[in-house]
């Protein structure tokens, strides 16, 4: 009986042990094997806001032996969570998302610049001039539709962002805080540029008016959309917005106005341990296979101009993409959300 | 209220508690149940309150079949082992509780427990809360919320097992003294031979589920019909009788011819052993004794000197008054010379 | 002296604890606190066992001040109240308990050792029992041989017998004595039964609210009460006054004789198989008069008798130490 | 006993007076002290730093002390804030505490194998991942919910306060009617009897001595709920739509604003109702359990007590209806783990299946190891603190033991957010490591386990480790060869406590969670508020079935060891 206690207590103290520093360890990275594959047994941890970006890892990790944990985590928890832990985070890479939070990031110092080889291929529009983050895809924003709830209601599907403030659609609009998605910042910003100021916020008053409430996930509006409790969406168009489609009854409408975007960005975190490694991977979804790749893991139209756009994407009309300030979208982030938050108030 | 009990068997699963217990209790009357733990005391008693229902049997009172009735409608009233006070409730509220439930007028119910307080010498404590109070008048307190409703029964479930020694005596005296006032018809549960003795008019011997005997205190303590009852009522010398040697030893000392009426043991054919009985105050230690033993015990309590004597085999228990001034010599391992008082007292029973 | 306490005080608030407390306890000495609950015996065997610290005051064991030792390092152990018996051990690793930790031996002599003690509380073949299957007979027995087992210089036990049958008290407390005898233990005992003290021990400290009223022979604390509380608690007394003097009669002190001229009236009579208690009353007195035996049948309810008083404490010239307080 | 075999036993005396010399620092005092330190150590390391390490946030913007976080939260829209807080708690834990009420007293009066069915199958409700009971209800009584919309052709709004209050009353019935049926049983029933012997009918008994009786103890869970749902920010996130409240608005403060600052100081303000609620909580508890003293219930005695048929009625049919709820809230989620919602039509698949076995298992590996590890120490620090406070009464553990109940108290997103800034920087730098879960797990949950041992220390005659002394044993023996295999079912009980408590959990430990530490709950959440419905309910199944296997597991062991104690 004493023994059974005694050596209880000794494998609960070997259990402390073990969690308080076995854990915290990272594994070694093992020594090049091959001259190919360098980093080959090194694993990066990847903040990611890209969604379908998982089914790209394994190619990834075939092609140079990094192995990869992720974390799916929206862009502006990421960047409140870098705040909290005051740029320590343990990830090396983060991987997608709103370019705002990139913006914020670079200006608080939690990146490290690099400019990959690769970018020649790249419209600059997309990178960050000084390399603290470079564009791996376009993600316009647009809206999805349940046709079955449509047709329930009599309504036709929206066509132009005007269309969204009439009161027909009155509580069967579902969009993501702002705050918290970057597509609707990029939207809402992108409508401000694109139309100044004042129509904008005129517009936003009307639009305000017939959204019960705003979602607090990018991902929200896409489910219940798709469920049937909203008939229109706002929402970032991507491979998964028209998988949507397969299973349900929805559709995906490309504005016929503006098209407001935003880059999906990558960057290096300046914490990392293993830059080099890091380094690689940016080169590697740079690359022309790279991005062939991360656009079969979801449908984008990718940033390297030699890659095609897939094919569910041909509808989008390019000159449709409002000409963006990337830089003024950043700057103008806090005040833009103050005086959203305090056009809509508690929604 | 005369109370009458038929028949009466318990179980708890396929454990008899109580087994055809039969038992009139007169108007008035106190009535002890004693027997050791386990022996269904106290399932007699919830069952008579009602707290229980009722296996098998009947419970008449006053010729009026009450065993069907819920305990509300019982008119009975029970005093519990720890009290069992209401502890969100002051003294006083506690005690008008019984009155309150049947709906007396306030004032009336103040003049009540004003009164029934100072019946169980209780006075000024209205307003305390129970946990301030020490056990003994806590103890008051049970026996006044049970006598302010007038009851026509009262049951005692070992009321005064959690109090000292002393408190215990006083306690009892002043429990009989109020029964007796009022003349309430009376249970009380015990496993304390004094205790009952002391408190009431009769009382039922009871062991496992069976009542063993009813009688008044002298009838049990002197008559016990078996040796159960022997030994539970207080210290019992008994002899086993089919040792012819010594049962000659005891008829000659002259004083036996008296009780061998109440038993021939001469003529008993009975397979059933017998033993005789005789208490300690029966046994006279002096020179002069008829029978001589070896002290192998002997503790004096206050005025009384026990003393065990290993008479052939036997344990005898002697009792010497005034030990110290007595002049006998009870040392452990000293031969020491006795009588034994046969005459009237003295008793077969059945082993 | 084996153990002296000396001046001990511990108080737990104002009416609670023991003050002031001197005792010197002999080898093979069998001492008894006794008292109601609450007058601090209890309180004493712990600051003896050491499982109260005191106020103020010293403790001694052979010369030597013990005072601050922890209980485990003193020679002293207890008998607890309802036992304290370990659940989850069975009876011999219990009674081992103390031979492993206090005796230091090793477990396979611990339990041989803890074997004979079980042995000499006769409960061998209960070795492998669960505590929790005994008796309360035999759970006494267990924590009896437990305490007994680190060879302690006293023993202290606290109330061993309250939680058991009368005939089974009995017997035990003639186990208890005779294994004290013989083993020559010194053995400090608690208990709130008088008759427990007077049969059981060498010395009686009588308590009350946390001071040693008397500390005597159980013969000499019944016999002379130093005050009416004593005289009340052990025993019953009768309180007369009489021309000038005031005097406690025992019960069993008196003794009736029937006389239809006589100045007493019974007026109740209990019977109590040994004895037999009677309430008599002239005008101004009412005595209680025990008659022990058989002479009780000779009195009935109502009869008138004279009484004659064969003891009686209080008179001049006995010695007699009993002070009287204030009557009505 | 009369005549000792051998007495050379106690010829060998012990030449005790060596004793006293030895040093009073041996190995077992040193280990003891150890011990201690590191109990009070660790409580204070991972506690009382990081609650003081949000305070401090809360009153430095920039840098520089200032108290601006507080004046900005007085602004109008925040009061509105606290008032709707204070209101949706309110109501939720009033109907809660009373349909607790109802569905104890249903559970009191029924026969013993009905009322242990009931107990066990509150104890599984108990087991519930955060969100998904939301989650259930926007899918059964929705905008397109599977009843409202499809069996009753309604179209109705759940997202509002009525959603919130709806789904807060729910979660935590459970919970206040365990509490509140141990409380019923702890009843002296002589009380009853005494009532009914006194005349007073059945109905009259329930309201002058049953309800009485238990009064402190309904309060206590009145409070205890409030406190609860005060710091419920999951709930409104998910079904509040607009209404907001002050905890879904410092979680929003955090992870939109990332202004740590205002979120501190909005976490701060939640914790006075917290600590008031506590403080009648505690009061309340020990009055009850001063009731409780003295305590012995009747064994194996049928209980003849009948309340009026409509009451009766009345009650089955609350409880009745709760079950229901439930089944259908555990339906639901199962339900969902392999179909998909189409406008309100439900098709069969194994998609959310298959994406859960590629990418979750490690997560729910992690979770089971993490939740492992924080149940033994959370208990064994539980256990020992309480040892070193009641038992062993050391001075200055009182506060020490107040400390050890505060992570209990106060918002989970308040002690998340006492970690991360707590700890990250060196020497402290727990930053994405899996050490920062376990610690936050377990030193959330020391007063589930310090609780659990403090009652077993109670009815524990403190003659035993007396007795112990006595014979030798040091304090760190006492501890090994008594205390701790007497509790052996107290660490049981308080293992599952935490177990579940970590296994379900997400707000102290979202801020917490990094790519090589993530733990399936908090993916749940993920999913559910990035509307992957499907997957998250995946996770929400495969967490209850482990969950509810080790309680399971648990609860027959202690049936085996013959404890009755599994009692919450």
């Amino acid at each position: 009986m004493m023994k059974n206690w005694k050596l209880l207590i000794l494998a609960m103290m070997l259990v402390m042990a073990l969690a308080l520093t076995g854990c915290g360890k990272t594994e070694p990275a093992e020594q090049g094997k091959t001259d190919e594959k360098p980093f080959a047994g090194t694993t990066l941890e990847l903040l990611v806001a890209y969604g379908g970006a998982d089914k790209s890892f394994d190619a990834f990790t075939e092609a140079t032996g990094i192995k990869i944990e992720w974390l799916e985590m929206s862009t502006g928890s990421a960047l409140a969570k870098l705040q909290a832990e005051d740029g320590k985070t343990t990830a090396d890479i983060w991987f997608g998302g709103g370019v705002d939070s990139y913006l914020n990031a670079r200006d608080l110092g939690y990146l490290e610049a690099y400019k990959s080889p690769e970018l020649s291929a790249i419209d600059p529009q997309y990178v960050d001039k000084d390399g603290y983050f470079s564009g791996l895809a376009l993600v316009p924003a647009g809206f999805i539709v349940n046709e079955d709830i449509l047709k329930e209601k009599g309504l036709e599907a929206p066509k132009t962002w005007e269309d969204l403030a009439d009161p027909k659609y009155r509580g069967e609009i579902s969009m993501p805080n702002p705050a918290i998605s970057g597509t609707s910042y990029a939207i809402v910003s992108g409508l401000i540029q694109a139309w100044g100021e004042e129509k904008a916020w005129k517009y936003f008053e009307a639009f305000d008016s017939n959204i019960d409430f705003y979602a607090k996930g990018g991902g929200e509006p896409l489910e219940k959309v798709g469920a049937g409790e909203f008939a229109v969406g706002v929402v970032a168009i991507t491979g998964g917005t028209f998988n949507v489609g397969e299973t349900r009854p929805t559709r995906v409408v490309y504005p016929q106005d503006l098209i407001p975007w935003t880059p999906a960005p990558i960057a290096i975190f300046k914490n990392t341990k293993n830059l080099d490694a890091a380094k690689a991977l940016i080169d590697w979804y740079l690359s022309y296979d790279g991005q062939n790749i991360l656009r079969e893991a979801d449908a984008r139209i990718m940033a390297r101009s030699d890659v095609d756009a897939p094919e569910i994407m041909s509808g989008l009309d390019k000159s449709k993409l409002v000409k963006f300030d990337l830089e003024r979208m950043g700057k103008e982030r806090v005040v833009i959300l103050e005086k959203w938050k305090g056009l809509v108030g508690e929604k | 209220m005369g109370i009458e009990l038929k028949e009466i068997t318990q179980k708890y699963g396929d454990l008899i508690a109580v087994n055809n217990a039969n038992l009139f209790i007169e108007d008035g009357e106190m009535i002890a149940l004693l027997g050791p733990s386990g022996c269904g005391k106290t399932t007699l008693l919830k069952t008579i309150a009602g707290l229980l229902p009722l296996h098998q049997g009947s419970i008449l009172s006053n010729e009026k079949d009450i065993s069907k009735l819920p305990p509300q409608a019982r008119n009975a009233a029970m005093v519990f082992q720890n009290y069992a006070l209401f502890p969100h409730m002051t003294v006083a509220e506690n005690v008008a509780y019984g009155l309150k439930i049947n709906k007396c007028e306030p004032s009336l119910i103040k003049k009540k427990v004003e009164e029934i307080l100072d019946k169980v010498e209780l006075p000024g404590l209205n307003q305390r809360k129970i946990s301030e109070l020490s056990g003994g008048q806590q103890q008051r307190v049970a026996l006044a919320r049970a006598l302010v409703i007038e009851p026509a029964m009262l049951l005692f479930d070992e009321p005064l097992s959690n109090l000292d020694q002393n408190l215990r005596v006083s306690m009892r005296r002043m429990i009989r003294k109020i029964q007796q006032e009022y003349r309430i018809t009376s249970i009380y549960v015990t496993h304390d031979q004094e205790e009952a003795m002391s408190i009431s008019d009769r009382i039922v011997v009871m062991k496992d589920g069976v009542i063993q005997q009813i009688g008044l205190p002298g009838e049990v303590y002197l008559k016990p019909r078996n040796r159960f009852v022997a030994e539970f009522m207080g210290t019992a010398n008994l002899l086993e009788l089919n040792e012819h040697d010594r049962i000659i030893q005891l008829l000659e000392c002259g004083k036996w011819a008296s009780s061998r009426d109440n038993c021939p043991v001469g003529a008993s054919n009975n397979r059933q052993k017998r033993c005789l009985l005789f208490r300690p105050e029966d046994v006279e230690v002096g020179a002069e004794g008829r029978f001589e033993g070896t002290v192998i015990w002997h503790e004096t309590i206050g005025s009384v000197t026990r003393v065990t004597i290993d008479f052939a085999g036997n344990e005898i228990i002697a009792e010497i008054r005034n030990y110290y001034k007595s002049g006998i010599n009870c040392t452990t391992g000293e031969k020491i010379r006795f009588n034994i008082d046969l005459a009237g007292d003295s008793h077969i029973v059945p082993n | 002296m084996l153990l002296e306490l000396k001046g001990i005080t511990k108080l737990f608030d104002k009416d609670n604890g023991i003050r002031d407390f001197y005792l010197t306890v002999a080898e093979r000495e069998f001492i008894t606190l006794l008292g109601p609950s609450g007058c601090g015996k209890t309180t004493t065997l712990n600051l003896i066992g050491g499982f109260l610290q005191p106020d103020r005051g010293e403790i001694w064991i052979e010369g030597r001040d013990i005072t601050h030792l922890p209980p485990e390092k003193r020679p002293v152990s207890t008998v607890f109240q309802s036992y304290a018996l370990f659940p989850h051990l069975n009876v011999l690793e219990n009674v081992a308990y103390g031979i492993r930790f206090y005796r230091k031996e090793k477990k396979k002599q611990a339990l041989s050792l803890a074997r004979e003690y079980i042995n000499i509380v006769r409960l061998e073949g209960y070795e492998k029992s669960k505590v929790g299957n005994l008796s309360g007979g035999q759970q006494q027995r267990v924590a009896l041989a437990r305490a007994m087992a680190t060879n302690p210089r006293i023993l202290l036990l606290d109330e061993p017998l309250s939680n058991l049958d009368a005939s089974l008290r009995q017997s035990l407390r003639e186990e208890l004595k005779s294994l004290q005898r013989q083993l020559g233990i010194t053995m400090i005992f608690v208990t709130h039964d008088q008759s427990e003290a007077l049969s059981l021990s060498d010395r009686i400290v009588v308590m009350d609210k946390g001071y040693a009223i008397q500390i005597g022979t159980p013969r000499e604390i019944y016999f002379y009460p130093i005050s009416d509380y004593v005289a009340g608690f052990i025993g019953k007394s009768n309180i007369l006054t009489r021309v000038g003097e005031t005097i406690m009669v025992r019960p069993e002190d008196i003794k009736m004789a029937k006389n239809a001229q006589g100045d007493y009236t019974i007026s109740s009579i209990i019977f109590m198989g040994q004895h037999t208690e009677y309430i008599i009353s002239a005008e101004d007195t009412t005595l209680e008069v025990v008659v022990v035996g058989k002479e009780n049948s000779k009195f009935m309810q109502g009869d008138r008798v004279n009484v004659t008083i064969t003891h009686q404490l209080g008179q001049t010239g006995q010695g007699d130490r009993f002070v009287v307080p204030e009557l009505k | 006993m009369r005549c000792p075999r051998n007495m050379t036993l106690l010829k060998n005396k012990i030449i005790w007076k060596g004793r006293g010399n030895k040093s009073p620092l041996s190995f077992d005092v040193l280990i003891d002290r150890v011990i201690l330190f590191l109990v009070v150590g660790s409580l204070l390391l991972f506690i009382l730093y990081p609650i003081f390490m949000v305070i401090s946030t809360s009153v430095y913007r920039h840098g520089v002390f200032s108290l601006d976080n507080y004046r900005d939260l007085l602004s109008p829209g925040n009061l509105k804030l606290i008032k709707n807080s204070l209101f949706v708690s309110t109501l939720s834990s009033v109907l809660g505490t009373f349909f607790a009420l109802c569905i104890a007293l249903y559970t009191f009066l029924q026969k013993e194998r009905i009322r242990a069915l009931i107990y066990r199958l509150l104890m599984i409700t108990l087991i519930s991942p955060p969100f998904v009971s939301a989650l259930a209800l926007i899918m059964l009584f929705g905008r397109r919910g599977l009843i409202t919309y499809n069996l009753l052709g309604l179209s109705v709004n759940p997202y509002g306060w009525q959603g919130i209050v709806l789904l807060q009353t729910l979660g935590l019935i459970s919970l206040a009617a365990i509490m509140l049926i141990s409380t019923l049983n702890a009843i002296d029933k002589r009380l009853i009897l005494a009532s009914r012997d006194l005349g007073a009918g059945t109905l009259q008994t329930l309201h002058r001595v049953i309800l009485p009786s238990i009064y402190p103890a309904i309060l206590s869970v009145l409070f205890l709920l409030f406190t609860i749902n005060m710091a419920d920010f999951g709930t409104p996130i998910i079904i509040g739509g607009k209404y907001k409240v002050l905890a879904t608005e410092a979680y929003m403060t955090i992870f939109s604003a990332a202004d740590l600052g205002k979120a501190a100081a909005m976490s701060v303000l939640l914790i006075p109702p917290a600590i008031i609620a506590f403080y009648f909580y505690r009061k309340n508890l020990e009055k009850n359990n001063s009731l409780a003293d003295g305590v012995k219930a009747l064994g194996g005695e049928g209980l003849d007590f009948r309340l009026p048929l409509f009451i009766r009625i009345a009650l089955g049919i609350i409880t009745g209806l709760f079950f229901f709820l439930m089944l259908l809230k555990y339906g639901n989620i199962f339900l969902s783990a392999v179909t998909i919602n189409v406008s309100g039509k439900l098709t069969f698949t194994w998609k959310h299946i298959e994406a859960f076995q590629f990418a979750y298992l490690p997560a729910v590996y992690r979770s089971l190891h993490i939740a492992v590890i924080a149940g033994i120490l959370a208990s064994v620090i539980g256990i020992l603190l309480s040892y070193y406070t009641h038992r062993r009464q050391l001075p200055l553990m009182k506060p020490i033991e107040f400390i050890a109940s505060l992570p209990y108290i106060i918002p989970g997103i308040f002690f998340g957010l006492g970690y991360i800034v707590g700890f990250n920087n060196h020497p402290l730098l727990l930053t994405g490591t899996t050490a920062i879960l376990v610690l936050n797990c377990t030193f959330r949950h020391i007063s589930v386990g310090n609780k659990a041992a403090n009652a077993a220390f109670e009815n524990l005659d403190r003659r035993l480790e007396m007795a112990a002394r006595d014979l030798g044993a040091s304090p760190v023996r006492i501890l090994t060869t008594v205390i701790f295999p007497l509790l052996k079912s107290t660490f049981l009980l308080s293992f599952i406590n935490t177990f579940t408590a970590c296994m379900t959990t997400v707000g102290a430990i979202i801020f917490l969670v990094s790519p090589r530490n993530v733990v399936a709950s908090v993916l749940m959440f993920k999913d559910i508020t990035n509307g992957h419905y499907g997957l998250g309910a995946v996770v929400a199944s495969v967490l209850i079935i482990v969950t509810v296997a080790v309680n399971l597991a648990a609860i027959k062991y202690l049936g085996r060891e013959g404890g009755k104690q599994y009692v919450a």
